[in-house]
């Protein structure tokens, strides 16, 4: 089993991301439709990686309000991934969970918005599950 | 067999704490042929030196091995020392037993067993060595500059100062290069043209000086201080003897379509054209694929206009030969391609680069100096500049480097927009401003702090032309928000690289290129204006991001080694060079497919192998040009060629030393 | 015997670098005090293209446990493209080799800057690492040398 | 003379291998030479020759002769040894022991080669006769009879059995260590066998050569016959004919750098080679021609002018077999008037 | 076919326009035939061709270029290939041949002066047209033997063991007896003085010592030629002991196709071969021998 301390680095694996290529220009906050939903801030994700702030990241409204567009990926001048690095968060963070998921296949009839777009829905199942 | 001798170095306690000196000189005395051996604490001292010299008298010594630091260190001091008593330099091998042993070996035995087998080595080596002589090879005092822009000017203008002949190729119709499309220079805000004018001018008049505008260089062969260089004078369809340079041709002209290169493409020209008003040489060219005439048959109006009668459709394409003693490089930049970067909306009529908003404030730019939006034009409410578009980018559609000027650039165009309209807003977003440069720093705070340019540290994520306005998204690092702001303007700190051309240059004068393509300099402290292949220099941004100051201080310093080069009547050349046995030699031609600077040629000749007469195609190693690197000498089928000073027996003979 | 004889094993090293890049990496990694087992033995040569496939054979001839060759980065050659060469004749050499049934990890090729000096101690440290595990080259040796 | 049943070969092998190096031929992968045999190896007593000559246990391709080592500054010369191990080569055919007659006269004729002749002295060889000799064959002009080869002993493999007839001293005590496993026979056991190697050789193309050509050519004449000029276009002056010759004899001797001092051996030369004798002033014999022609005249010429007439040739057909451009000692002798 | 090959033959020598005809020459044994100079058009009886026909005249041509006069050769279409990369490496005068391309059905193995089946070669022949000739003879009904994978016997030993490849050269090199017949029989073998026959290099050790000489002494043949083999199989046909020489060329050839793209030497006399050339971005590092199979 990985200890505490070996959290960064798993996360790094699971995220393939480059935290240390950072050269914090922003590009990737600059571009994230989500921000304003996230307390964390997509520039911060890397910096708190950087610094294995792991538990933060996981606790934090942005692994849930990421939607994982990718635009800070496709844009990060220096390959930075951040979006892989709070998709990784969230994995671990469900991981954590275990058998007992955020949301069951039952409470979902009870959430559903009429306007919600049919690949949201499926997009939320695949995020809050395993 | 040599009478060899060998000499360790303490070199004070740097050797001699890690290595048991004394044993090493015991087990030399060992080696086949050394007939002496001895210590001292620093070999490279006059002391030393001199116990050398003593040694090689009193012992009759034909070859000498010196175990000491790196031969990178100090081979040159030994090798000269050997030469001042008589020997033959190159009789002279050393035994790295500092930077490769002692430094680095913390157990004595270890160490002290690596320094003799290393110091065996080397006394193996030089049994095989043989005295090399230096060759020579002539001067011709003649330079070519490849590139008329700032670099090139300056750099041939030192050159033909101190009296010799320069000539400049220049690819566009005339010289001037980027800083003749430049208003202002930072960071003193004077005019561009007004100092770049005069030199175009002193160049063009100047007594050494030949212009070869409007024409490439097409085969390069030879070598450093007899270079042979092939110019390609493209058809200019002007005669430039008889060209009055009155204007008439252009005046006239009814093909008015063709974007102007030196308005960046922001207005046309027409198809007979001088790039911009003030350009040198002021004769016209023809655009073929423009000009009615070439492609109908039909007009010829400029020639019917021009009273000299200068104009020349049947002008052929005509190639010059020369001969150089030294090439300087200075092809310059251009702005990367923002294809990949759809974020921009560079396709946006108001999302320009710097280089295009450089016109658009020029007062002989497209719009006579007004700043509007080129889409609709109005003056713009608010402009927005974007740094680091492209450079500092590690992905593969930008490039890893900083492209060093954008950071003054934006500060002076921030400052120009400022200055004559301080109604507009203008915001300026960036990674980091990076302002080293003499004045620099005070100038870019000038601009936030006395214009009130914005600065926000941050980058845009994406821009969208909504038709009469921009939107951009761009996040405020300092201040941890995301800003959705409106502008009429964006101006792009566009990446730069070096001109295509740099590359095939690079390939015909055999000079190397970087993984960028910018041209690499000999060595990146110590020889920053040279490239590696002897003769060839460089200047100006062909070699790397470069702004104004920078470059001329590059072109003088080039221009400087160049009269380092030109001043000598002769050059010695390197004596460690391939040679081919000719009883071996089959003339296979493999060497010469294989040598980077084409120093190998074949003859016919008649060979005498023991007695067996008979003609043989040989390989013929051109001294002036091999470099010693002994690719041929490995690809030789035959084992006939070998490298001086490092031939095959020679390693071979180290391999079997240092494996004993 | 020859249990206490692979014990107190040292391999032999020989290393070919290029006088431009990797000696100079080699020299680098010496004034940084970068220690590296004194068992390589490094023979200057201009450029890695100088290397014939027959020195590396004589240096497992003569005893040699291990040869390693360095030279410029590509695109780094001192004479432009030599390693290029080199590239492509110690990759034939080395295939063929293995291709022979000779231990893969006695020949090995890196390109050393001549500013990577701890990239030199560390290759060279990780190469008689590997050989020390291979052990003494016993498929390409030439019994004759091994008299004494 | 004895006999023994094919059945306990193995036993007879093991027996003589307790004793001595025991060589005999052995086939892998489709060619067969002599081999040291070894408990579990298969004896290949079918075909008729190996590629290289049995020589090589009496004058191997390659022999140290000593070892200088050096000292400081100082060489310690290290004599090698003399063989000192009995050995046998079991199944040698006639004309690779007519072979060793000749090695013999040059060997040990004086000065006697030393090395040599402590082989010679421990090795004994069992010649067998050949059941099917080859279209390439022709020892009959040499004068062996293929089936009946003369040697320390002499042998048949016919029928179910092993037929062994002790000739020499030497031969006798080999059949001695084998008594356990001997049987008595007559000589008429294998006359028929015999019979029927001669009917053999009858029919093959080159068993009725006459050599008379060759009695009693004139040095000269052949050294400078026109012959020379074209009969070697073919030779790629490889050195296969010199190498499976089973009296070609021609050492040269080198050094060889160990490091700590040189080992001086011999290793059999061809004349073939451009670097045959070769001295500071380049090869004497400058064109292949020349060469080529050394090697006939040597066989053909020169030794029989200094052994009483004795060709240096066997008819083993061995360069027949393998010469890679198809030349031969034959073609010469033919285009040299032997019919 | 023979017969066609006499009459041309005869025409160039009758009217002058060859000074000699280099083909194949009958002997005793008509599995055996040697190659030969023909000059006289009454010794053109002795010119045969058959499938025993299956020496490379290629490298006959080397010296015949240094005489004077044309000489016309003989090539089946593996043989032109040896041929076009003689005239690339300027070894042959091309002025000076008149090649005549003739069909090939595969060429016999011979044993002892038996027909044993087909040369190896044969059996994994890829060059089925002539790639440089003056005139071709053809014969449309000789069919060749069916077509078997070339690199098969390769692959099958990279997919040993390191020891196990170790243990299967030991075995096959033991065997050498350094008649030198693969090197000199060897077209692109044309080297003045053979490093193995140079005193200049402590190589010439003429006989296999140890092991190691046999190893030095194959690994040498086969690289020396690398890039430069056409894979005509001469080396592995004229060995006595029948050593799978082709095994290491193709293990070679092999390579270059899968590291540098596919390459036939003699395919022409101008492109240059792989050791001479280079490809900066696409070229693979050595290391790739550690990952590779």
């Amino acid at each position: 089993m990985l200890g505490r301390t070996d959290l960064p680095n798993r996360l790094r694996v699971i995220s393939g991301a480059k935290d240390k290529d950072c050269m914090k220009c922003g590009k990737c906050s600059a571009s994230c439709p989500s921000y304003e939903k996230m307390d964390i801030r997509p520039h911060q994700f890397v910096s708190y990686l950087q610094r294995g702030d792991v538990d933060a990241m996981m606790n934090s409204t942005t692994v849930w309000a990421c939607l994982c567009c990718y635009a800070c990926i496709e844009r990060c001048p220096r390959d930075v991934k951040p979006a892989q690095i709070i998709e990784a968060a969230r994995l671990m963070l469900i991981r954590r969970q275990g058998d007992t998921p955020y949301v069951s296949a039952d409470d979902i009839p009870e959430l559903l918005d009429p306007d919600t777009p049919q690949q949201l829905l499926v997009s939320a199942l695949r995020k809050y599950t395993k | 067999m040599k009478r060899v001798g060998v000499f360790v170095c303490h070199c004070g306690t740097n050797i001699a704490a890690a290595v048991d000196v004394g044993e090493v000189v015991d087990k030399a005395r060992l080696e086949r042929g050394v007939v002496f051996s001895a210590e001292y604490p620093y070999m490279c001292s006059e002391a030393g030196q001199t116990m050398i010299a003593n040694a090689v008298k009193e012992h009759n010594l034909t070859g000498v091995v010196v175990s000491a630091c790196s031969p990178r260190m100090h081979e040159v001091t030994f090798r000269k020392a050997a030469a001042k008593i008589g020997l033959n330099p190159y009789m002279l091998e050393m035994a790295n037993i500092r930077e490769q042993c002692s430094w680095i070996h913390k157990d004595k035995d270890d160490a002290t067993k690596k320094a003799v087998s290393l110091t065996s080595a080397a006394v193996a080596k030089v049994h095989l060595n043989t005295p090399l002589f230096a060759g020579e090879s002539p001067v011709t005092k003649r330079a070519l500059v490849i590139g008329g822009g700032i670099a090139g000017i300056s750099v041939a203008l030192d050159v033909a100062d101190a009296g010799y002949d320069v000539d400049i190729v220049e690819s566009t119709p005339g010289i001037g290069g980027r800083m003749a499309q430049l208003d202002k220079t930072f960071p003193t805000l004077d005019c561009s043209a007004c100092i770049l004018t005069p030199k175009m001018v002193d160049a063009a008049t100047h007594d050494n000086i030949t212009l070869h505008t409007y024409s490439e260089v097409e085969s390069v062969e030879g070598f450093v201080g007899d270079f042979t260089v092939t110019i390609r004078k493209k058809a200019r369809s002007v005669d430039m003897k008889k060209c009055t340079g009155c204007g008439a041709c252009y005046d006239k002209c009814p093909a008015k379509k063709a974007p102007s290169e030196f308005e960046e493409g922001l207005s046309n020209r027409k198809a007979i054209y001088i790039p911009f008003a003030q350009a040198v040489p002021n004769v016209p060219v023809i655009d073929r694929e423009q000009c009615i005439k070439f492609k109908t048959g039909k007009c010829g109006l400029c020639e019917t206009v021009c009273a000299p009668g200068a104009i020349d459709f049947e002008q052929q394409d005509e190639l010059v030969t020369q001969k150089y003693g030294a090439v300087i490089v200075a092809t310059g930049f251009r702005p990367i391609e923002l294809g990949k970067f759809g974020e921009y909306a560079p396709e946006s009529k108001d999302v320009l680069t710097s280089l295009e908003f450089e016109r658009i404030t020029n007062a002989a730019g497209p719009t006579k100096g007004a700043l509007v939006r080129l889409s609709d034009g109005r003056k713009p409410k608010s402009i927005t500049f974007i740094q680091c578009v492209g450079s500092r980018d590690t992905t593969p559609r930008g490039k890893a480097y900083c492209s060093k000027i954008c950071c003054m650039y934006t500060a002076k165009h921030a400052m120009l927009v400022k200055d004559k309209y301080p109604d507009i807003d203008v915001n300026v977003y960036y990674i980091d401003v990076r302002s080293p440069g003499k004045n620099f720093d005070e100038f870019y705070r000038r601009a936030a702090e006395e214009y009130g340019v914005n600065y926000i540290k941050g980058q845009v994520g994406k821009v969208v032309d909504m038709g009469d306005h921009l939107v951009l998204q761009a996040a405020d690092m300092l201040d941890n928000r995301q800003i959705t702001a409106r502008t009429d303007m964006i101006v792009l700190a566009t990446a730069i690289e070096p001109l295509k051309s740099t590359k095939p240059i690079a390939s015909m004068l055999t000079a190397s290129i970087d993984t960028n393509g910018f041209m690499t300099e000999a060595h990146p402290k110590l020889k920053p204006v040279e490239s590696p292949t002897a003769g060839v220099f460089l200047a100006g941004a062909c070699h790397g991001p470069k702004d104004i100051p920078e470059t001329v201080a590059q072109a003088g310093a080039a221009a400087a080694k160049v009269l380092g080069l030109l001043s000598k009547s002769k050059l010695t050349t390197n004596p460690c060079v391939a040679a081919a046995d000719e009883l071996a030699c089959n003339g296979c031609s493999a060497c010469e497919s294989v040598c980077p600077y084409g120093a190998i040629g074949y003859e016919d000749r008649q060979i005498n192998d023991h007695g067996v007469r008979g003609n043989q195609r040989l390989a013929a190693v051109n001294t002036a040009l091999c470099q010693g690197c002994g690719a041929c000498a490995v690809t030789c089928p035959s084992g006939a060629m070998d490298l001086l000073g490092f031939s095959n027996r020679q390693i071979l003979a180290e391999v079997d030393a240092l494996c004993r | 015997m020859q249990i206490t004889g692979e014990q107190t094993f040292t391999p032999l090293i020989t290393a070919f670098c290029c006088n431009w890049c990797s000696y100079a990496g080699a020299d680098l990694a010496g004034t940084s005090r970068l220690a590296y087992p004194a068992e390589v033995r490094i023979i200057k040569v201009p450029c890695s293209c100088r290397i014939n496939p027959l020195f590396v054979l004589r240096a497992f001839q003569k005893g040699a446990d291990g040869v390693i060759i360095c030279g410029c980065h590509p695109g780094d050659c001192h004479y432009i493209m030599g390693n290029y060469y080199a590239r492509r004749r110690m990759t034939l050499l080395f295939s063929l080799l293995d291709f022979m049934g000779i231990e893969r990890g006695r020949t090995h090729l890196e390109w050393v800057s001549a500013a990577e000096g701890a990239k030199f101690a560390a290759t060279m440290s990780g190469f008689a690492e590997n050989i020390h595990k291979l052990g003494k080259n016993r498929r390409l040796e030439d019994l004759r040398c091994k008299s004494s | 003379m004895y006999k023994v049943s094919a059945t306990q070969l193995t036993d007879v092998l093991n027996t003589l291998a307790g004793t001595m190096d025991v060589f005999l031929p052995i086939r892998k992968d489709g060619q067969t030479n002599f081999g040291l045999y070894a408990e579990g190896v298969q004896a290949d007593f079918d075909t008729l020759k190996t590629v290289k000559p049995p020589k090589e246990f009496f004058l191997p391709q390659s022999e140290s002769l000593y070892k200088g080592v050096v000292d400081g500054k100082d060489i310690h010369i290290e004599p090698a040894a003399f063989a000192d191990r009995p050995f046998v080569v079991f199944g040698m055919r006639g004309c690779d022991v007519l072979g060793m007659e000749i090695l013999d006269k040059v060997y040990l004729g004086e000065p006697v080669d030393r090395f040599y002749e402590a082989r010679r002295g421990h090795g004994c060889v069992v010649a067998l006769a050949c059941g099917r000799p080859a279209s390439t064959c022709f020892c009959k002009p040499f004068g062996v009879d293929a089936s009946d080869p003369q040697a320390d002993v002499t042998a048949w493999l016919c029928g179910q059995y092993l037929y062994l007839e002790p000739v020499t001293e030497r031969g006798r005590q080999l059949t001695h260590k084998l008594e356990p496993f001997l049987q008595d026979a007559d000589a008429e056991d294998v006359a028929e066998y015999r019979q029927e190697i001669r009917e053999r050789l009858e029919a093959l193309p080159y068993n009725n050569l006459s050599l008379d050509a060759l009695k009693d050519a004139d040095m000269l004449e052949v050294f400078n016959s026109p012959v020379w000029d074209s009969v070697c276009d073919a030779c790629i002056a490889c050195g296969t004919c010199s190498y499976v010759c089973p009296t070609c004899q021609c050492y040269d001797i080198k050094d060889y750098n160990t490091g700590d001092g040189a080992i001086r051996y011999r290793t059999w030369d061809s004349c073939m080679y451009s670097d045959f004798t070769l001295m500071a002033h380049g090869n004497p014999r400058k064109t292949q021609k020349e060469r080529f022609r050394q090697r006939f005249m040597h066989k053909l010429v020169y030794h029989p002018s200094t052994a009483g007439g004795q060709l240096s040739c066997v008819g083993c057909g061995r360069c027949v077999n393998k010469c890679p451009s198809s030349l031969n000692i034959v073609k010469i002798m033919k285009s040299l008037g032997v019919s | 076919m023979q017969e066609q090959l006499r009459i041309l033959a005869g025409k160039m020598l009758a009217d002058g326009r060859a000074a000699r005809v280099l083909g194949w020459k009958r002997t005793d044994f008509e599995t055996a035939p040697e190659p030969s100079f023909f000059t006289a058009q009454d010794d053109l009886s002795e010119l045969v061709y058959n499938k025993y026909c299956a020496a490379n005249l290629s490298g006959f041509m080397i010296g015949a270029g240094k005489r004077d006069g044309v000489t016309v050769v003989f090539l089946k279409p593996c043989d032109t290939y040896s041929f076009n990369q003689l005239v690339k490496e300027h070894q042959i005068d091309r002025a000076k041949a008149y090649v005549v391309g003739v069909s090939c059905g595969g060429n016999a193995k011979v044993e002892e002066m038996e027909d044993v089946g087909w040369l190896e070669r044969c059996l994994v022949c890829t060059k089925h047209d002539h790639v440089v000739y003056d005139e071709l003879v053809l014969d449309e009904s000789l069919s060749r033997p069916e077509a078997q994978d070339r690199f098969g016997g390769v692959t099958r030993l990279e997919g040993l063991q390191s020891l196990e490849r170790y243990e299967f050269w030991q075995g096959e090199l033991s065997t050498c007896i350094r008649c030198n017949a693969c090197r000199n029989v060897c077209p692109a073998c044309n080297c003045k003085k053979c490093v193995f026959d140079s005193a200049k290099y402590d190589t010439a050790a003429k006989a296999n010592v140890t092991t190691f000489e046999e190893q030095l002494f194959h690994i040498i043949r086969a690289y020396h030629v690398a890039g430069r083999c056409t894979d005509c199989g001469e080396c592995a046909r004229v060995c006595p002991q029948d050593i799978k020489l082709q095994l290491l060329n193709r293990k070679i050839i092999k390579d270059i196709n899968e590291l540098y793209g596919e390459f036939q030497a003699g395919q022409d006399t101008e492109t240059l071969g792989p050791l001479t050339a280079f490809n900066a971005d696409t070229d693979a590092e050595p290391s790739i021998v550690h990952t590779r199979g």
